[in-house]
């Protein structure tokens, strides 16, 4: 049985559709990320799942539990807010008991609650504390305390590392993953970023204009996005696009646009068909003077090179179009060498250039 | 009184081309007579001084003294001052004098002779500091008069009475036919005023000068001013009904018979006219509350700030001229329903009370004002203590007198 | 465009749970007369009621002759409706020999409102702004004296400032009685703008400095434009309170320049007789009428400034 | 290279920001010269015998001891008291419970705003005159009460001493609380959503997210709103003088009339000076300390 499921959810605002008729459905212990840009409708998904906003269509169910109707509070979930949302004028500790109280939970029970939680995320020096006199970072902590000590089975996440800084991101990524681990909840997690979304997902669901593009495993969504819209989302750097088309007059379909003429013998097709196409690469599947035996190679030009540590990105121009590769550092060349550029379409994706599906 | 009243108009004539000036001047006037009575007789004043080529700007402030004192001080204070403002005779405009704020018009007044027409001669007196006159008394006016409809005794079946202790006798039959017995207004000062017409009316003539001249506090906590405030508990009884504030409202509710009688100064009259009612027909005047006939002297005076403007400051003893005129004393105080200051003008188109009132100055019946006795400020704390008095049944008359000898004991 | 729908049934693959999830689908139900509902919008239109009574009040009784207002209870509609009382209070009630009504009162009241609102708002901005943005030593101390003089009873400052206006040689005149307007709007505007301007981005006023701009042009370039929101509901507080201001308008004045409220209170007060309640409401409809519709006008905007950062602390 | 040249002196601190110093002049003349100069003035000649005119002729405390023992002075600090407290209290719940009540999303939010808003505009003149004619026994509610027919039914508040002080917060609450309200849906609405979300996945009830979350987090709002209603509590003036002119026999009297009335009316300055010091004083005590740590240490 699907620990959240989502059935034909539909959620209008007047006139403004803004979830088209969902379905989703979410595994016990799952870490799901729903990832999209801003206005996508995922924190609206998310928000129905709480109960948050009524849906306008549609069902949801919560342990087999039909939710649609009940109160945010009867479903079962905590829930993690992006501006943590916390109670200002009470003490952490009143943060995180304020609800169980209002549950009428026994006094000892919370107090169990309480030091579980604050062990786990280790905030027990902070628990006299207001939440002014805490880091972003202790504050995002506590809220997540705060979905904790309710000891439910479906954590929801919105966006709740946006307000902190790249580092404090980075670590608190880790912990939240490591809390995954620790409980094996099931948990939903909103982001617009793709880096959140690869590292912790069990799951990604791609949203786009109310729809979910693609939900699958994060390496198959990066190895295999079903359009172009997935491919260019996923991946940073983003994933290079050229654009030609796909002939199949010699019998072999290749794809070919100025200057450039790709065998795609290795391309596994899912709907194969000849006519104007985009053909997408990552950087990092392009090899530059290699040496390897490439399906495809051509020369390029070397307009700018980024160092960027460990890998260095290499910006060329191949056929008039912009080709990005990524290299290891002790292979970067220089800004106007000519170089020659190899890749595997096997590693491609073609998309069909008037609709985006991928062929 | 001799004179005719042509006689009289003749003077004005002749007199006033004499002393018009040649510029013509607005000026400015301020004043707080604006309920029907007051404002037609203010016009009379407005229409003379208009004849003289000048003009008269009215800057009446609605409201009573107690709104327009307060900005005619600040304005003469604040160096923007009128050309002529009203003040009660009396002790009001004092400091304003002594602050040399105010035009000296002891030589018009030499010349004009206004000593030799204006009686009683405390009026001048009260216009005048260290041997110089100030202002230009307009009127008398006098507090000790009990208003009655004979309406409202008609309807309850009783005779009208004739003096205070038959009026208070008559106060259950009025109430039983659903009158108010006496009518008296919220405003502070109106209670105050019934208090002290009552006593000279039940404790006599010379207490109130013991009282309020000498400020005597023996006598203020004796059991002759007790038997006052006896007399004030049965007021304040009779007027508990009485839900209106101004005094023309309570005034009104005997002109409709909607109440018995009220305790009210002369300008009382001035509404009984405008209504068109008959004096000893409609209603009945009791001057002295018809036990001791005698009367106050106060009433009301211009003062002339000193101003820069030579064409205005000639304008302003025109303007005291004029209103000193008999033809414009007899004008003015007809309609306001006040004596005029002068000794030596035709009043035979005054009504019956006016009359009473004339002979019983005539006699020399006479008492000061309290406003010629007593600071603003005494005043003001003996209105704070009547308006209270007359409507909280809870303060006993003997707590009220511990209170009123207090404030006697305190005034200068 | 694939199906979401089938996509993730494909990868879940999972048809087979789906039967036994029953329950209640779409939207929750709910009808337009919920419980809820019924209070919110009963207790709502109570209220409103009470406000509207008393302008329902000046309404109706403005409208009647007084014979009908004597008889009848001041709630009943007009049997006779009659605008005499409207044009009596407006051109002919009498306040002692003046018998023009309001209407020699409305455009004095313009001339000193108009005025008074542009230089009281204009002072108080550019403190608020030197406030929040320019702090300099003992500009608190000041302040602090200005917030605390908004508790002063207008009353007591009246003696001091007429002395004031005196030695300036401004009283009596339109520039004395507009500065006694800004003096006294000064606490609670100085207090709007402050808060307002203290509530734009720093960032903004440094990179005007970077630019070059100083104190005035980064007033009137940058701040000034923003502050719309605040200036809006800085004027509908002056119009009001000026517009409305009985005692500096008495006594700052003279009769040929008194403001409307002055008239008002003269025809209110000038009892002949009877109260005219007609001509009193009329009058009072009248007076309250140009501050009414600059409510009625803006109220949206004024809620909507007083959001934008009147109520920060 | 060397780093060198004119010598730069340290500008002096009195030119530094001049303009904004040029700029707050006029706060500065107004705050020196008419609030503290002239509260200065005030409190000095309060221990003067002064009368109509201010004069420098001193008599210690007899002005204080004189308004002490005025029944009327009591009286005034006790209708404000309790017209002070009723009115704060009043104005804060009314005008919080009409914003919360704004606050849920209603329809014509806009309508009920404005009705709620517009008796802010009319002045204390207006609102003591209309309702003075709305609470008279002869015309309004208590005539209206009795002619439907229950005879015996008395309202009558600005003719009854004991109650009148609540025939004037009628009046001032119709007045007042709208501008109340308004601010308080303008904190309403500066509360952040995502607390009313976490409020209701903790299951907390509509009415304890007000009691203990929201309310305490507009703490801001509250206190601009106390300034505001406070401040005009101490000055009612207006309102009285209109309704009742401190009538029935004074039971409605306030400081700031008792104020106006010694100083012009009874032409007792001194007096005046020394209930408006008292006056001063009281409003001193609270308001000096607040607003030295509202305003004065923030940095």
């Amino acid at each position: 049985m699907p620990s959240v499921a989502v059935r034909n959810l539909s959620l209008n605002f007047g006139a403004v559709p803004v979830l088209k008729n969902l379905d989703l459905d979410i595994e016990e212990g799952e870490f799901l990320v729903l990832l999209g840009p801003s206005g996508c409708g995922k924190s609206t998904l998310l928000n129905c799942i709480a109960g948050l906003l009524d849906v306008s269509d549609g069902q949801i169910f919560i342990k087999g539990k039909n939710v649609t109707w009940e109160e945010p509070k009867d479903r079962g979930i905590g829930m993690v807010f992006q501006s943590y949302a916390l109670y200002p004028q009470m003490t952490v500790k009143g943060n995180l008991t304020f609800g169980l109280k209002n549950a009428g939970v026994a006094r000892d029970e919370i107090a169990r609650r309480i030091a579980r939680t604050a062990e786990i995320l280790q905030i027990e020096p902070l628990l006299d504390r207001k939440p002014a006199q805490l880091s972003g970072g202790q504050r995002q902590r506590v809220a997540i305390g705060r979905a904790l000590v309710r000891d439910v089975d479906v954590f929801l996440f919105d966006e709740p590392l946006s307000n902190l800084d790249a580092k404090l991101r980075s670590e608190l990524r880790v912990e939240i993953k490591r809390l995954h681990q620790k409980l094996a909840n099931t948990m939903i997690y909103v982001t617009h970023d793709q880096i959140e979304a690869m590292t912790l997902a069990d799951r990604i669901a791609v949203m786009k204009g109310g729809l979910i593009q693609q939900l699958d495993h994060p390496q198959e969504i990066y190895k295999r996005p079903v359009n172009r819209y997935v491919a260019g989302f996923i991946g940073s750097p983003g994933m290079n696009f050229l654009d030609g088309a796909v002939s199949t007059d010699t019998g072999a379909p290749r794809f070919k646009a100025e200057g450039i003429d790709i065998p795609l013998d290795n391309y596994r097709f899912e709907n194969a068909r000849p006519g104007a196409a985009v053909f997408g690469i990552r950087p990092e599947h392009i090899g530059i003077n290699s040496g390897d035996d490439w399906p495809f190679s051509a020369a390029a030009s070397v307009e700018i090179v980024e160092p960027m540590g460990s890998d260095t990105l290499v910006w060329t121009r191949l056929g008039g179009q912009n080709l990005t590769i990524r290299v290891s550092s002790e292979r970067a060349p220089r800004t106007g060498d000519q170089v020659s550029v190899g890749f595997d379409p096997m590693n491609a994706s073609l998309f069909d250039a008037a609709s985006g599906v991928r062929l | 009184m001799r004179y005719k009243l042509l006689t009289a108009a003749f003077a004005a004539t002749v007199a006033l081309p004499f002393v018009a000036p040649a510029g013509a001047a607005e000026l400015e006037v301020t004043h707080w007579w604006t309920s029907g009575g007051e404002a037609a007789a203010v016009a009379e004043f407005a229409k003379a001084f208009d004849a003289t080529g000048n003009k008269w700007i009215d800057g009446a402030i609605a409201g009573g003294g107690s709104t327009a004192r307060p900005v005619m001080v600040s304005r003469i204070t604040g160096g923007s001052p009128m050309a002529a403002t009203q003040f009660n005779t009396g002790r009001q405009a004092e400091e304003l004098v002594e602050a040399g704020l105010m035009r000296d018009f002891t030589d018009l007044a030499e010349k004009e002779h206004w000593k030799d027409f204006i009686r009683p001669a405390s009026l001048l007196e009260g216009c005048t500091v260290d041997g110089k006159v100030y202002c230009v008394p307009v009127n008398i006016h006098s507090w000790q008069w009990l208003w009655l409809s004979n309406k409202a005794f008609e309807d309850a079946g009783v005779p009208v009475p004739t003096n205070w202790d038959e009026f208070v006798a008559a106060g259950p039959a009025l109430e039983k036919a659903g009158k108010i017995p006496l009518a008296i207004g919220g405003q502070s000062w109106q209670t105050t005023g019934a208090f002290n017409v009552l006593i000279p009316a039940i404790a006599g003539k010379d207490i109130f000068l013991k009282v309020y001249k000498d400020k005597d506090a023996d006598v203020a906590a004796g059991p002759e001013i007790a038997k006052v405030f006896k007399a004030a508990d049965d007021a304040r009884k009779m007027s508990a009904k009485s839900n209106v504030q101004d005094w023309n409202q309570a005034t009104n509710l005997v002109i409709t018979g909607q109440a018995g009688g009220q305790i009210m100064g002369d300008w009382a009259q001035g509404e009984f006219q405008v209504a068109g009612q008959v004096a000893g027909k409609d209603y009945t005047c009791l001057p002295g509350l018809g036990v001791n006939e005698l009367i106050s002297t106060g009433g009301d005076s211009f003062y002339f700030p000193k101003l820069d403007d030579a064409d205005k400051t000639a304008a302003q003893e025109v303007l005291a001229s004029t209103m000193l005129s008999p033809a414009t004393q007899v004008a003015f105080n007809l309609k306001k329903g006040s004596v005029p200051v002068r000794g030596d003008v035709d009043v035979s188109a005054a009504n019956d009370c006016m009359k009473k009132g004339l002979d019983i100055l005539a006699k020399g019946d006479i008492i000061p004002d309290t406003n010629q006795l007593m600071t603003e400020d005494t005043n003001n704390q003996l209105n704070d203590l009547f308006v209270e008095f007359f409507k909280t049944p809870s303060l006993t008359p003997e707590e009220a007198q511990k209170r009123y000898a207090a404030i006697i004991a305190a005034a200068d | 465009m694939s199906n979401p729908g089938t996509l993730a049934a494909a990868v879940v693959g999972a048809d087979a749970f789906r039967a036994p999830l029953e329950g209640p689908r779409g939207a929750r139900p709910r009808r337009a007369l919920s419980r809820r509902n019924i209070f919110l919008y009963g207790t709502l239109i109570v209220v409103a009621l009470y406000y509207l009574v008393p302008l329902y009040v000046m309404i109706v009784t403005s409208l009647k002759g007084m014979p009908e207002i004597r008889l009848g209870n001041i709630f009943a509609p007009p049997v006779e409706i009659t605008f005499e009382p409207w044009v009596k209070a407006w051109a002919t009630a009498c306040t002692g020999l003046n018998c023009d009504g309001l209407s020699r009162g409305f455009w004095n009241s313009v001339r000193i409102t108009v005025p008074s609102v542009i230089f009281s708002i204009a002072v108080a901005s550019v403190n608020g702004y030197a406030l929040a943005n320019w702090r300099f030593k003992g500009a608190d101390t000041f302040f602090t004296i200005l917030i605390v003089g908004a508790f002063i009873p207008y009353q007591v400052m009246i003696y001091p400032i007429v002395i004031l206006l005196r030695e300036i040689g401004l009283y009596g005149t339109l520039w004395g009685l507009i500065i006694v307007h800004s003096i006294f709007g000064m606490p609670i505007l100085t207090l709007l703008f402050r808060n307002y301007f203290a509530s734009v981005p720093e960032e903004l006023f440094k990179a005007a400095r970077v630019d070059g701009a100083g104190f005035w042009r980064i007033y009137f370039v940058i701040m000034l434009p923003m502050a719309l929101p605040i200036f809006v509901v800085a004027i509908i507080l002056q119009i009001t309170g000026i517009w409305n201001d009985f005692l500096f308008g008495v006594i700052y004045t003279k009769p040929d320049t008194y403001p409307m409220t002055v008239q008002l209170n003269n025809i209110v007060n000038s009892v002949q007789g009877v109260k005219e309640y007609n001509v009193n409401m009329a009058a009072t409809i009248l007076t309250g009428l140009v501050p009414l519709i600059v409510y009625f006008v803006s109220g949206k905007l004024f809620v909507r400034g007083i959001a934008a950062g009147a109520v920060k602390g | 290279m060397s780093i060198s040249g004119n010598e730069v002196r340290r500008p002096s601190r009195l030119f530094r920001n001049l303009s904004a110093k040029i700029a707050s002049i006029p706060m500065i003349l107004t705050a020196l010269f008419v609030f503290l100069g002239g509260t200065l003035w005030t409190v000095l000649y309060s221990f003067t015998n002064s009368k109509l005119l201010p004069r420098l002729k001193f008599v210690g405390l007899d002005q204080y001891e004189r308004l002490w023992s005025a029944p009327r002075w009591l009286t005034s600090i006790e209708n404000l008291l309790v017209y002070g407290v009723l009115s704060l209290i009043f104005s804060l719940v009314i005008g919080f419970l009409l914003a919360a009540l704004l606050d849920q999303k209603i329809r014509f939010e806009g309508v009920f705003r404005t009705i709620f808003l517009y008796p802010f505009a009319l002045s204390f003149v207006v609102t003591g005159l209309t309702w003075q004619w709305i609470l008279n026994p002869d015309f309004g509610v208590q005539r209206l009460v009795r002619n439907a027919g229950w005879e015996s039914f008395t309202f009558n508040p600005l003719y009854d001493q004991r109650i009148v002080i609540y025939g004037i917060l009628i009046a001032g609450l119709w007045q007042g609380t709208g501008l109340v309200m308004c601010l308080m849906l303008a904190g309403l609405r500066g509360i952040d959503e995502d607390i009313w979300k976490a409020a209701r996945v903790d299951g907390i009830p509509m009415w304890k997210t007000y009691m203990f979350i929201v309310i305490p987090m507009m703490r801001p709002v509250f206190i601009t709103t106390l300034v505001i209603i406070a401040s005009g509590i101490v000055r009612l003036y207006d309102l009285v003088v209109a309704q009742t002119s401190g009538g029935p026999g004074g039971a409605s009297e306030v400081p700031a009339k008792y104020v106006y009335d010694y100083m012009f009316l009874a032409q007792n300055l001194g007096q005046g000076f020394a209930a408006s010091t008292m006056m001063l004083v009281t409003v001193a005590i609270v308001v000096v300390p607040w607003a030295y740590l509202e305003f004065g240490r923030r940095r």
